[in-house]
């Protein structure tokens, strides 16, 4: 049905999404924790400037994600100090990328379901003896796993579907870069509908699978109040 | 009177010049460009765009949406030819094949073959050379992200436009015409609007030519 | 172990001022107007709310010198004024949840469970429960953890006749090892249980006293109540199984009460006996219903408008609280030293 | 206007049955264990919990024929067990929410909050508040949209006997124009309110009777209390501005109970005895503190075990009860018929 | 500064961007708040189909757009209807694909801010005499405040810095759908720093402006529990 090369590029998108939006979700835990308690003067401006990549097109982005992981920019620094060649071009760079990306959409639903637990419970569970790790597992995020589903659903999609970014910075390797939404760009772009609509079915199919199963497990019945 | 053309992005620079010179002589007329791929301004002007003119980085698409009647079959011209070069920002690099093939500039840069026409025209280029398998090869959506790879230091080198880089300093080389497929650039009309007529004509006069040859392309076999 | 403790903190505009000490065991009442800053010591105390000062729990330093214990390292069970329930979890859900930090054998679990009844109720959502089931739960759990204190905010508010005396011997045993601090609105519960009373007033202890002498005092605030009453030592006697009636013995004066159980001859009992429940005679009535006739003597009287007096007697060398009607009063003609009877209705001792 | 009930419902395995009617005026108290469904009851009747059936207040169909008013649409204040403050808005949010939208004038809400003691409060978030303000918050917002009936469960669990006192005034003053159902675990409150009870059991109101009723009956639910009583009818008759004392008009016999202000003579009052202050005795005691003592006749006996009796009497045409021990009992002799005085301390009645 | 063409770019953005923020809030609300109380059979894959745009290349979504705008779809009729020419290339289509591209980012920050609200005080509104149209807005809305702050900044974020369906279903005509991501898009591609980095600047310290404003709203005191 698909090219072999498409099926790898499937791959490297479906391995990049699940990477990212797990670092992400790892990343954005103790931020949004930090950003749903705390009250600090800055605060809001910080959040405003965590939101700032969205606001630029993708290769824009892109195209200054190159220069900071180019040779000259930090990311060469990064790169060296990793000892890799350089982070563009790389999947280390993709994800990179990526979670700069999609920060925002991981970090707000995360903040806000911490925003709204209970603080009472929270109390209780100090009480039990639980330590802030150990509540944290047994309690918070149980009790966010609306914020987490949803977290996670925008982070995997927007990753899946990004290709502004990952074209710049990764160049569009096989099996490394080229994910399936480059691969269905240039179906597309060079007319290839066929190819194109194939692609996109199997990638959308992929996608509904997946969401499902998120949302399903988001409203397992005992979780809303 | 408003015109809108519809331009490859390659072309971009070089046609808003053409743009300032002909409004300096036409001060009433106001030219607005759109800029993208040729695959999407074609997919666009399939949807009725309300382009007037439209310059591909090709000779496919003007042709397919000749015979498809978007554009006025006799319209269809060519009016440039690409020119490829390597180039890379650095001076003083030598970027002849010998020393592509000793493989130690990696990664080289090119636009996508399927997506960009100087795409084709780099690997009919990379065919030719026996490049070591450690060099790595990484596509961009065009010779615009093409050039950005190398420019960013990125890449080691990239296969780009002449136009893009004459201006610019580092090192280039300018593959011969033979190495590659012609990157024949073609434009056309959609409408018979004299305005349109009018400026794509301009397209086509002298000083026009001049400034496209001045911009990095050639013009000399242009139809 | 005891707890020793001086706090301040504040809430809102309320400066939170206590000091003092719980015994090694037995329920400390907390007692105040609605906001006295109850709550809010109780949250104190938990290292829940922020305060200066220095506490220990026998010998173990929770707070001074600059350092706070964590709550988590806090050996207690708390019971807030809402259940607060962890809201993801089932019943045994949230015992389990104590129960695996605090590392508590199953059994225990089970014999808790079994304490306040809630085996029927093991899977059900927490959503699901009614008012006072919710509060037996938060109760269970607060008691599960073997917590070396108990911090207790009315915990029994929402519980029926039923259910509150079994919830009250519970909460009894548990004080018969460790202290209790415990909140109350309720006098039923304070004279089940207090040993000590600590009054709030505006957000400081102002009065720390044993609960007999508390409830004796004529200026007390308990004395303004409907339902004053007086505690008294006594030590039990002989046991008249046929009527089930405990005799007990108040320094040279027998007194009967009403007793499913036959106590301890010799063993020292604590009665309760209401100013309500006490009335004054100038003779010794014979043919009456009133099983306990005692000579007293009038220590004090005090006016509760509008038209009655509380009376303060001394029988033997204990004090006693009797509320009567002005009108009463004048017939009697009472005046500090007097002697009388107080009649006191069995049924009243509990 | 009253309320004519026929509801069924579920929750959970529990299914919920009542049928009934509140009268136009006055407290119907709701009694039950914990979980038997008062609180289920209560949200059926305002419309938040599905059920079947037919209800109606004073003509205006809010259930039947397949039809059901939404919530909005009853004019009904409720109180939940819990305070349920509108957590986005200040104290005086939550009452204006009421009040913009039940179009009852800025005066009405001042007097609310001036009769619930709020003033101070206005301006809080209901997050700071104690546990009692919260509750004061609640009701006031329940009384303050003019409602045609109110619905409280357990509205004054958490407040002290002051607020306490001055509240049950409150709703009594509310009841005396719209039915009020109140569900409470609290004899107190009961007997301070009550003129009905409805006794639920393990979902189902199985009975209805009058107070009065309910407290005589000896195979009643209440006899067992600590706190068991009476209700009688009198007519008021002279004051005693001395000693604040009321005469009462009980059939041909005086009774005295303290009072602040005098009571018109010859209006209908209800007087609440508890069977635990009265005493019997077979001679009329004249030198007691006691001021009532009322000739009664048994009309029966039951066994209260361990060790106790509740005997029911008949004073004129209404009953009254006395708790004694069996010693007592033994001792005075008792039999069904049988003549004797009945002892009730003045400050017993309320 | 910038040039005309830039600041006109600029200001079709902000047009486009709050005009779909705006609509989204709109449509979300009630759809969300039917997500959030309804548990019906279907819903998680419902769920999951609204969320399909996402993974999609946004210009392969615009290129599906652009087929179903065009006046060969269903846009075409509807344009028709509605008196314009077509849907695609005007500001209206640009609306429609910005409505459907950011969708989801809307619908799950309010999705859940719905699910977590009380529900007890919810019926309290409804004793107190409030219908439902005046209990959302007394009740549901401000204590969803911070659900539709996340919703309302990541939809505009979102659509401020989106050029791949824009350029696709708009075709860059100025003061019509050339947007500043587009303007910014074309500096850069053409290799001209000096405007790009400029309109970037720009861009960038409006969006900063505005969200933090947002999010110092969100933080109001007298919001979290
Ligand atoms: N954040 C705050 N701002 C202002 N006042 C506050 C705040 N938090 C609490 N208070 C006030 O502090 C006082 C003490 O509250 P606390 O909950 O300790 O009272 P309490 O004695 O437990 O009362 P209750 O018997 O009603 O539960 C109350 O009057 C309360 O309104
Ligand atoms: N969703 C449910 N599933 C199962 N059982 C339920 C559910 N909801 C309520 N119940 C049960 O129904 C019974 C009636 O609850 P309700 O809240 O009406 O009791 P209540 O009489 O008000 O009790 P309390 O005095 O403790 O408040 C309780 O035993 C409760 O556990
Ligand atoms: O000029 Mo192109 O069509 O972007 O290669
Ligand atoms: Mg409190
Ligand atoms: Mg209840």
């Amino acid at each position: 049905m698909l090219s072999e090369g498409d099926w790898l590029a499937l791959w490297v998108s479906i391995k990049l999404a699940l990477v990212t939006t797990g670092l992400l979700l790892l990343v954005c835990s103790p931020l949004a924790w930090w950003l749903a308690r705390r009250r600090l003067p800055g605060q809001a401006l910080l959040e405003a400037l965590l939101a700032l990549p969205l606001v630029l097109p993708p290769s824009v982005l892109g195209f200054y994600l190159l220069l900071a992981l180019g040779p000259q920019g930090p990311g060469g620094w990064l790169a060296g100090w990793l000892g890799l060649r350089s982070l563009a071009f790389s999947f280390t760079g993709l994800v990179i990328g990526s979670l700069i990306y999609s920060l925002p959409f991981v970090l707000q639903p995360l903040k806000n379901a911490f925003a709204t637990l209970d603080r009472g419970q929270l109390e209780m569970a100090s009480l039990a003896g639980a330590r802030p790790l150990d509540r944290f597992f047994s309690l918070v995020l149980p009790q966010s796993r609306a914020g987490y589903a949803a977290a996670a659903m925008l982070g995997f999609a927007h990753t899946l579907g990004e290709f502004g970014v990952v074209l710049m910075i990764g160049g569009s390797l096989p099996g490394e870069t080229r994910v399936a939404s480059v691969a269905l760009y240039e179906h597309v772009e060079a007319g290839d509908y066929a190819n194109g609509h194939r692609l996109a079915l199997v990638l959308v199919a992929m996608s509904v699978v997946m969401l499902w199963a998120l949302f399903r497990w988001q409203r397992r019945p005992g979780l809303t109040p | 009177e408003t015109l809108q053309v519809a331009v490859a992005a390659n072309f971009a620079a070089p046609l808003r010049e053409l743009v300032a010179q002909y409004q300096s002589s036409h001060p009433a007329i106001s030219i607005h460009l759109t800029v993208a791929s040729t695959g999407k301004l074609a997919a666009q002007i399939r949807q009725g765009a309300p382009f007037d003119i439209f310059l591909a980085a090709d000779q496919r698409r003007p042709r397919e949406l000749a015979r498809e009647q978007r554009l006025i079959a006799d319209s269809v011209r060519t009016y440039a030819r690409g020119v490829l070069v390597l180039w890379t920002p650095q001076s003083g690099i030598n970027l002849q094949p010998e020393q592509l093939e000793r493989g130690r500039l990696s990664p080289l840069a090119l636009a996508n073959a399927r997506t960009a026409p100087y795409g084709v025209a780099a690997e009919a280029v990379l065919a030719r050379l026996s490049l070591p398998p450690s060099v790595t090869l990484v596509r961009a959506e065009n010779v615009a992200q093409s050039f950005h790879f190398a420019d960013s230091g990125a890449a080691a080198a990239a296969f780009v436009a002449l136009s893009q880089v004459q201006a610019r300093g580092g090192s280039l080389w300018r593959i011969p015409p033979s190495q590659y497929p012609a990157i024949i650039q073609q434009g056309g009309r959609l409408n018979d609007r004299p305005a349109t007529r009018d400026f794509y004509r301009y397209l086509f006069s002298g000083p026009a030519r001049a400034l496209i040859r001045q911009a990095g392309y050639q013009v000399d076999d242009a139809q | 172990m005891s707890l020793q403790l001086a706090l301040t903190g504040q809430v809102g505009n309320l400066a939170i001022r206590a000091q003092g000490r719980l015994p090694e065991r037995g329920v400390t009442v907390l007692f105040g107007r609605s906001g006295a800053g109850k709550s809010t010591l109780l949250r104190m105390i938990a290292g829940l709310h922020p305060c200066e000062g220095a506490m220990e729990l026998g010998g173990s330093v929770w707070l001074g010198e600059g350092r706070s214990l964590p709550p988590w390292q806090r050996p207690l069970g708390m019971m807030f004024q809402k259940p607060t329930l962890f809201s993801h979890l089932d019943v045994a859900g949230n015992l389990q949840y104590v129960a695996r930090r605090r590392r508590v054998s199953d059994e225990h679990v089970q014999r808790v469970i079994a304490q306040t009844d809630l085996a029927p109720l093991r899977q059900r959502r927490v959503q699901t429960l009614s008012g006072g089931e919710a509060q037996r739960v938060a109760l269970a759990r607060a008691l599960l953890g073997k917590p070396r204190l108990l911090l207790l905010d009315e915990p029994l508010s929402a519980l029926d006749q039923t259910g509150k005396q079994m919830l009250l011997e519970l909460i009894a045993r548990c004080a018969a090892d460790i202290p209790v601090l415990y909140v109350t609105h309720d006098l039923d519960e304070l004279l089940a249980l207090a040993d000590q009373l600590w009054l709030m007033e505006q957000g400081a202890v102002v009065s720390q006293m044993p609960l007999q002498q508390a409830l004796a005092q004529l200026d007390g605030p308990l004395v303004q109540r409907q339902d004053a009453s007086a505690v008294l030592s006594a030590t039990a006697g002989r046991y008249d199984p046929e009527h089930h009636l405990q005799a007990l013995q108040l320094a040279e004066h027998g007194v009967w009460l009403p007793a499913l159980k036959p106590l301890t001859a010799g063993d020292p009992v604590r009665i309760r006996i209401a100013a309500r429940d006490v009335s004054l005679c100038l003779s010794r009535v014979t043919d009456s219903s009133i099983l306990n006739i005692l000579p007293v003597e009038v220590v004090a009287v005090r006016e509760l408008p509008p038209g009655q007096v509380m009376v303060q007697l001394r029988l033997a060398d204990q004090l006693l609280l009797a509320r009567i009607s002005s009108r009463s009063r004048q017939q009697l003609g009472l005046f500090p030293g007097q002697s009388l009877y107080a009649q006191i209705k069995a049924v009243a001792l509990a």
